[in-house]
């Protein structure tokens, strides 16, 4: 049969990364966290430092992050990750360190300690997934909710008057002169994907090369709280998610502008 | 040849650490600690090639340590009292992920704002447990310029005996008094990749590391639980410290910590010339409290006079020690006000003796 | 007639039945079973044979379901 | 031997150096030393004060209520301690700016006068180091050599030059109170 | 008409902040009391006008209610023990500056990140002050959903007359178990600019209002704390709260607080079939502390079994009021685990009938 | 004699504003803090106001506002006064409610309150002090500290590397929607403070109107811990603070643009 | 009259209505009424339960360990419960997907098949209702009128369409213990 | 000439003798006088008569020194 002729290691052109954990992940069906833990992992891979990278995980839903990646990591108080990132990093100089945040983690709770690791141009990477709401506590209103939008804590619509406004952190960021390299990606569409992976390949090698604090916003879904199927959390953040966080780099370090 | 110097309670702990071989400081400025930083800043990184940083707030500072301490470093960061409040979420993370690191706070009177004149009144805040959940620092504090210096070392050695979070409980009068004080050597900094639980990057090891103090599974975080007190039992029966100044012929006793003890003993060299037979015990552990020396002298002596910087504090660890064999009566001074070695006196005397 | 086959292997045990791989598949090869997994998920299976390696399935399946194969005809 | 003593003044006026100067000069001298300082929440104009024991046998409290010898460097430390001077101690003062003057009679009570005499030294900056000198002068509890090594000490390297300044400021104190 | 309803404890502290006339939330989410937020997001503004308000992070919730207590409103927040770490300060603060305002903490397992399973570990947080300086929040500690609605008119007012902060101190199960309740009727939200002290605006007040915690004078700043200390020893001697059952022929007492105590309850049911006189003291205010009905019974019973959802906290209070009178006997469960009323019970047998 | 003849009622042009306490304040000599309080207060007592105004101190040092400005006042945990002034107004929606903040407490630790305040469109104006040091607690680096500046824990010069850039918060602030109105000024020339006079009042009264959040920064003078006499220490404002810190207006509402 | 129960399964599968349907149908017949959920970390897929008692007495320990009834829609319900129900009392549990069955002789064992009457029904959704249907068939503890009640109370307006089809697939797990 | 003629009343207990009005005073009217005020500042004083009012100084002294006065003369 074909089949037998076709599956053999020879004719491979797709398999899971190496460095994410053989464990089922507990991301609700569909959810982008899972997809931006697996590409992610794919560049630690590529890149070969799977051996001198230390992660650090946020709390939100991928507070788990540890039990997937297989890199050293340590799992942050909400919000701090850019804190203890730079902790590990100053006493590590030669390690690759990273953090995965929320927008709850890194947008609201995290807001200073992430502008200033940003500031200090601490030589760390942001992988930030920006899903709109809190995941973990159920939908509450994240500072990236859109106007209008609906959560529970904001059951008839972000009033931004008085809930305020959508906040795009990626370009207050972008200001930063510590900040090397800032760009918004989205998986939702695997041409995205492949999209989204080359950014987090550019800012993990930027990192590597000691070019500063570099950060890779990922427009993301969650199902669950959207109370959406996957398909239709993924036109979600296609129709209203992007129009509003329009992806592309926001800054680039100015030697490859 | 020994180093003697005569160094503010501040600088001599700065220096301390950077002799200690510490590989990184996290802080943030506050009277009356900031010289700390300062010192450090001036010092550290030229010698040692110590990570000194400023951090954004205490907040973040806590977590640097949180971060730095499981990436295997040997690390500290101090504050004052309100600064010690905001890293409370900070230090029950750290002794929940069983980290090793040193604390300092210099405490300052309060509650709020409140002043930044010498106070105790932190002692429940870091023996209780600030933060949320049941956990313990073990709690170091020095009434000396030297126990500044003594009490970086120790306090480096027990967090990394322990994995755990030591506090160096001090008094602004301390941070900011000069005393002789004898250096120790300085040591080499330790290398940071031996901790095989530490989050060095994998390297050649098989399995990754991870720090974590979410148990999501009750079971699992009750045996993490179980595991911490047991380690607090272990430091009970073998890390507890204090002094006592003639315990064995006395009528009375006066306690205190910190500055408070010095300025009792001081009161009890007046009340010992008056002819009153008084003792002194000074716990240098709060967390392990010597809770035996308590129990022992609450069976023998008339009565026990504790004094603090506060509103009464420690006083119920005495009271919970001696468990009504005696009386123990109180008497504080607080808001940063400190008391003088002759009220001190005068209470004990319309306590005991009147 | 495509110049390349090829097949996917699919550890259905961590399928979550999301969908996503059924609505990016060019070839119209996926489609969710009526089983269920011990997740408790039903879960995804091939619906036909023309499957031709593209991995678009596996780049945007979340859970790193599939395994790709592609192989060129002569 | 044991001298316990505060230095109070205005801040800005180097009573912390006092006694500063002092306990390094203890040091030096093998001693047991401590030093006090109040605190406040001024950067300038405050008033400030530093308690400084000087003995030979280990030291319980660094905070007393009663001193040996208070040095006052303008009225309200004057005010403020003149009660605290143990009988048969020494009370040290700066004349310029004081009204009300110390008036007890079991007391030792030297009124210098330390900034005419900074005048003269063309630097008012060293009226610390004049009040020093009369405090050894005094109390004798330290060798004037030993404060010339204390001062080396102290004294960032850059500021060597003013050492002789300041060994002068320091002998006209100490002779102001030996007439 | 009483209007009973089914309702889960975190919605019914929700309804009940509405209807006590509260003027503002300011909350954070976090598990497991987030629903309180979420509720009053839907229901408070549309009935009375009541602002409630996402903050980004507890830190700035609290320093909210410190702003909107001292212009003189009736305020509140919510969290659950991490969150509840980082307000530490802000409650420092706003008992120094003795502001009214109203917290709940719905206890999770800790210490850290931990679990969101329900816990009582962070009674010492709570009780003897987790913020620097000596102060005291008024706690009361709720066994039911019914009083989950009752402690908030009464926390409100116990604020108000004391000029304090009062913790409801709940475990996450009373917050997610529903229960019948029995609602009280709307009360109108109150004159805020009624409070003298409070900045409403100069108005055609002669002088200004002014809300500090700061006195820089160490004297000033210890006046301040002699205020506070006397008000905490009003509060001992009028506010004392607790339910006893039982008590009168127990040769034992249980002893617990919260879920603990109607665990306890069952146990004791338990053991009175058996036919072990037990009696049951369950403190409402954990502080004030009911210590002399410990001090009564002390002298009474046999022993006192203390049961709690920690590592053991309360039982020091239980120790200091009985003061060696009787064994006091702990057992706990920790880091999200609920003690079952055969395994109390088993315990109790354990230590005071075999 | 003419001096009798001037000094009177009528020939006066100037003198302190009553919105201004009778008691000296406790800044050291020509600090800028001084002349700022001066000048808001004017502010205040010429648009009326003082009687249902609210004020929030900070911590730093001008803690002791409240000692001075002659309206209601409240003292902030430092950095959080954004969010104790949220708390005041959001409860008295018809009162004024003003912050007063140095660049430590506004930069630093109180970053989070700082931005999401701003980013709610809270309406209150932010009083912003930026002395590029920390004054009350001796002498420390500032967020706001130029490159290479000397303090105390910058003892060999702030090294942007390790220590991060001067940041220009106001400059992210203008960023956000909710934001009406922002500008940098000075104080340290009678012209320089007329104009910053001006830039006050034009917040207040894009306060009044309820137009959102409104900052007025001024680059000010710390003498005593930039160890320079008051002249001097106004020089370095000229000569370096300036240049980097631009004055002028970052943000203006786009009605009156 | 006191009756306590656990309702256990999937996250997703409705058990805490069930209880919560009890609770206020209890509420409704003037009883005391506990209902205290299990929460897990996961938004789905998690395993779920919660323990409602409803009595005519106040009630004490809203969490006890051994129960009257135990309902079941899972194996690992099934697995972790079975131990759990007192003697005489009852284990029901959803016959699908169960591959090891209660066996215990000292209690009433209904194995109801749930799944396959909301097959039947065309709605998987109504297992739940189903399983109620049988507990109340077996306990007998609140009338069926109330239930309809609760019904109409925990059911928001716009979803009152859906009342019809719930009370038929509680009607046919009433019915089918009754067989 | 000038056709308007200033003057000042100093407040001097509250001068910290900055020296910032002098810096400012076109005048040259104001310089720092030998005495110390009772928190230990010397402060400032009058050294001629040219005010013109233009309350330069007032505008720059931090502390609200001084009441500035302005006359037409005619
Ligand atoms: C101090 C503290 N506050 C609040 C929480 C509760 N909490 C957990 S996750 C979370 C929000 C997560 O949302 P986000 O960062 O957007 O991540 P997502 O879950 O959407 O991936 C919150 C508020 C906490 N654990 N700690
Ligand atoms: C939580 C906390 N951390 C630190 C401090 C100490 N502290 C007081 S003022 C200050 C900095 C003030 O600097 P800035 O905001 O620039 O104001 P300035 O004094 O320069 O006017 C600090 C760090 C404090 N009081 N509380
Ligand atoms: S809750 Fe949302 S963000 Fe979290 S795992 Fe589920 S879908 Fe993803
Ligand atoms: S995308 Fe993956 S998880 Fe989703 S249905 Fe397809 S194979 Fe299953
Ligand atoms: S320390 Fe600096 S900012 Fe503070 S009052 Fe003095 S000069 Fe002004
Ligand atoms: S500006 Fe004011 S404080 Fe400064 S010297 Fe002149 S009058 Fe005095």
């Amino acid at each position: 049969m074909t089949e037998n002729l076709i599956i053999q290691e020879d004719n491979l052109v797709w398999n899971k990364p190496s460095t994410l954990l053989d464990v089922p992940m507990h991301y609700c069906p569909g959810c982008g966290h899972s997809t931006v833990h697996r590409i992610l992992m794919e560049v630690v891979e590529e890149l070969g430092i799977a051996d001198r990278t230390i992660g650090v995980a946020p709390v939100g839903c991928s507070v788990f992050a540890y039990h997937y990646l297989n890199v050293d990591m340590q799992q942050a108080a909400h919000g701090r990750a850019c804190a203890v990132a730079t902790g590990i990093k100053r006493v590590h100089p030669d390690k690759i360190v990273f953090t995965y945040q929320g927008d709850g983690d890194l947008a609201a709770i995290g807001t200073a300690e992430t502008i200033h690791a940003a500031n200090r141009g601490e030589n760390i990477t942001v992988i930030f997934i920006n899903n709109g709401i809190y995941g973990m506590t159920s939908g509450q209103m994240a500072p990236t909710s859109l106007a209008g939008m609906q959560t529970t804590t904001s059951p008839f619509g972000r009033d931004v008057q008085t809930m305020g406004y959508p906040m795009k952190i990626s370009e207050m960021l972008a200001m930063l002169p510590g900040v090397s390299f800032v760009t918004r990606q989205a998986v939702h569409k695997p041409a995205l994907v492949r999209k989204a992976k080359k950014s987090i390949r550019q800012a993990l090698e930027y990192n590597i090369k000691g070019m500063g604090f570099s950060l890779v916003e990922i427009v993301s879904n969650c199902p669950s709280n959207l109370k959406m199927t996957p398909i239709e959390s993924n036109i979600f953040v296609e129709n209203k998610m992007i129009p509003f966080y329009e992806l592309g780099d926001i800054k680039v370090p100015s030697e490859v502008l | 040849m020994a180093d003697k110097k005569l160094m503010k309670g501040n600088e001599a702990l700065a220096e301390a650490m950077i002799r200690a071989g510490c590989d990184a400081y996290f802080g943030y400025p506050i009277t009356p600690q900031s010289e700390v930083l300062e010192y450090l800043a001036r010092e550290a990184t030229n010698r040692t090639g110590m990570v000194v940083l400023q951090a954004e707030s205490e907040v973040a500072a806590v977590n640097m340590i949180y971060g730095a301490a499981g990436a295997g470093a040997r690390v500290m960061t101090t504050s004052s009292s309100p600064g010690m409040s905001l890293m409370m979420e900070g230090v029950s993370y750290i002794a929940s992920a069983e980290l090793p690191c040193l604390f300092a706070n210099v405490n300052r009177g309060g509650p709020g704002l409140g002043t930044i004149q010498p106070s105790q009144a932190d002692y429940f805040q870091s023996v209780k447990g600030g933060g949320h959940g049941d956990y313990k620092m073990f709690v170091l504090a020095p009434s000396s310029v030297q126990e500044m210096v003594d009490f970086v070392k120790l306090g480096f050695d027990v967090a990394d005996k322990y994995r755990t979070p030591v506090m160096i409980l001090a008094d602004g009068a301390i941070g900011q008094m000069m005393e002789k004080v004898v250096l120790f050597e300085q040591m080499p900094r330790p290398d940071k990749n031996a901790k095989t639980w530490a989050t060095t990057g994998r390297a050649d090891r098989p399995v990754r590391n991870y720090i974590t103090s979410l148990h999501i599974q009750a079971e699992k975080m009750e045996e993490i639980n179980m595991r911490l007190q047991a380690k607090y039992r272990d430091m009970e029966e073998n890390e507890v410290r204090y002094q006592a100044i003639d315990i064995d012929d006395a009528d009375y006793i006066l306690t205190g910590f910190g500055l408070g003890a010095r300025i009792a003993m001081r009161a009890m060299e007046m009340g010992r010339e008056k002819g009153y037979k008084i003792g002194l015990i000074r716990p240098i552990t709060l967390f392990p409290f010597p809770t035996k020396i308590f129990e022992e002298v609450g069976s023998k002596v008339k009565g026990i006079l504790d004094v603090e910087m506060n509103c009464g504090q420690m006083v119920e660890d005495v009271r919970l020690s001696v468990e009504g064999r005696c009386p123990v009566k109180f008497y504080g001074r607080t808001g940063g006000v400190i008391p003088s070695p002759e009220e001190i006196l005068e209470k004990f005397e319309e306590y005991f003796i009147k | 007639m495509a110049k390349v086959k090829g097949d996917i292997v699919i550890d259905l045990e961590i399928c979550k039945g999301c969908e996503l791989c059924i609505s990016v598949c060019p070839e119209d090869t996926l489609g969710l079973g009526n089983k269920i997994n011990v997740k408790g998920y039903r879960y995804i299976a091939k619906v036909n044979d023309n499957c031709t390696g593209c991995s678009n399935c596996a780049i945007i399946c979340p859970d790193s379901v599939f395994t790709v194969y592609r192989m060129k005809l002569n | 031997m044991t001298h316990e003593s505060i230095f109070s003044g205005f801040g800005g006026q180097g009573v912390l150096t006092m006694g500063m100067l002092l306990g390094y000069a203890g040091i030096i001298e093998d001693k047991e030393v401590t030093w006090m300082p109040s605190y406040g929440p001024e950067m300038r104009g405050g008033t400030a004060n530093c308690i400084t024991i000087v003995s030979d046998k280990l030291i319980s409290s660094p905070i007393i209520s009663t001193f040996d010898t208070v040095v006052a460097l303008n009225q309200p430390s004057v005010d403020k301690f003149e009660e605290k001077v143990r009988v048969g101690g020494n009370m040290i003062f700066d004349v310029a700016n004081i009204i009300n003057v110390p008036t007890r009679k079991d007391i030792n009570i030297y009124a210098v006068p330390g900034s005419d005499i900074s005048i003269k030294l063309k630097n008012t900056k060293v009226l610390n180091m004049i009040m020093l000198g009369a405090f050894i002068g005094i109390t004798d509890i330290i060798k004037v050599e030993t404060i010339w090594k204390a001062l080396e000490q102290v004294l960032p390297e850059r500021y060597h030059k003013l050492i002789p300044l300041n060994q002068e400021a320091f002998m006209a104190g100490m002779d102001a109170v030996k007439k």
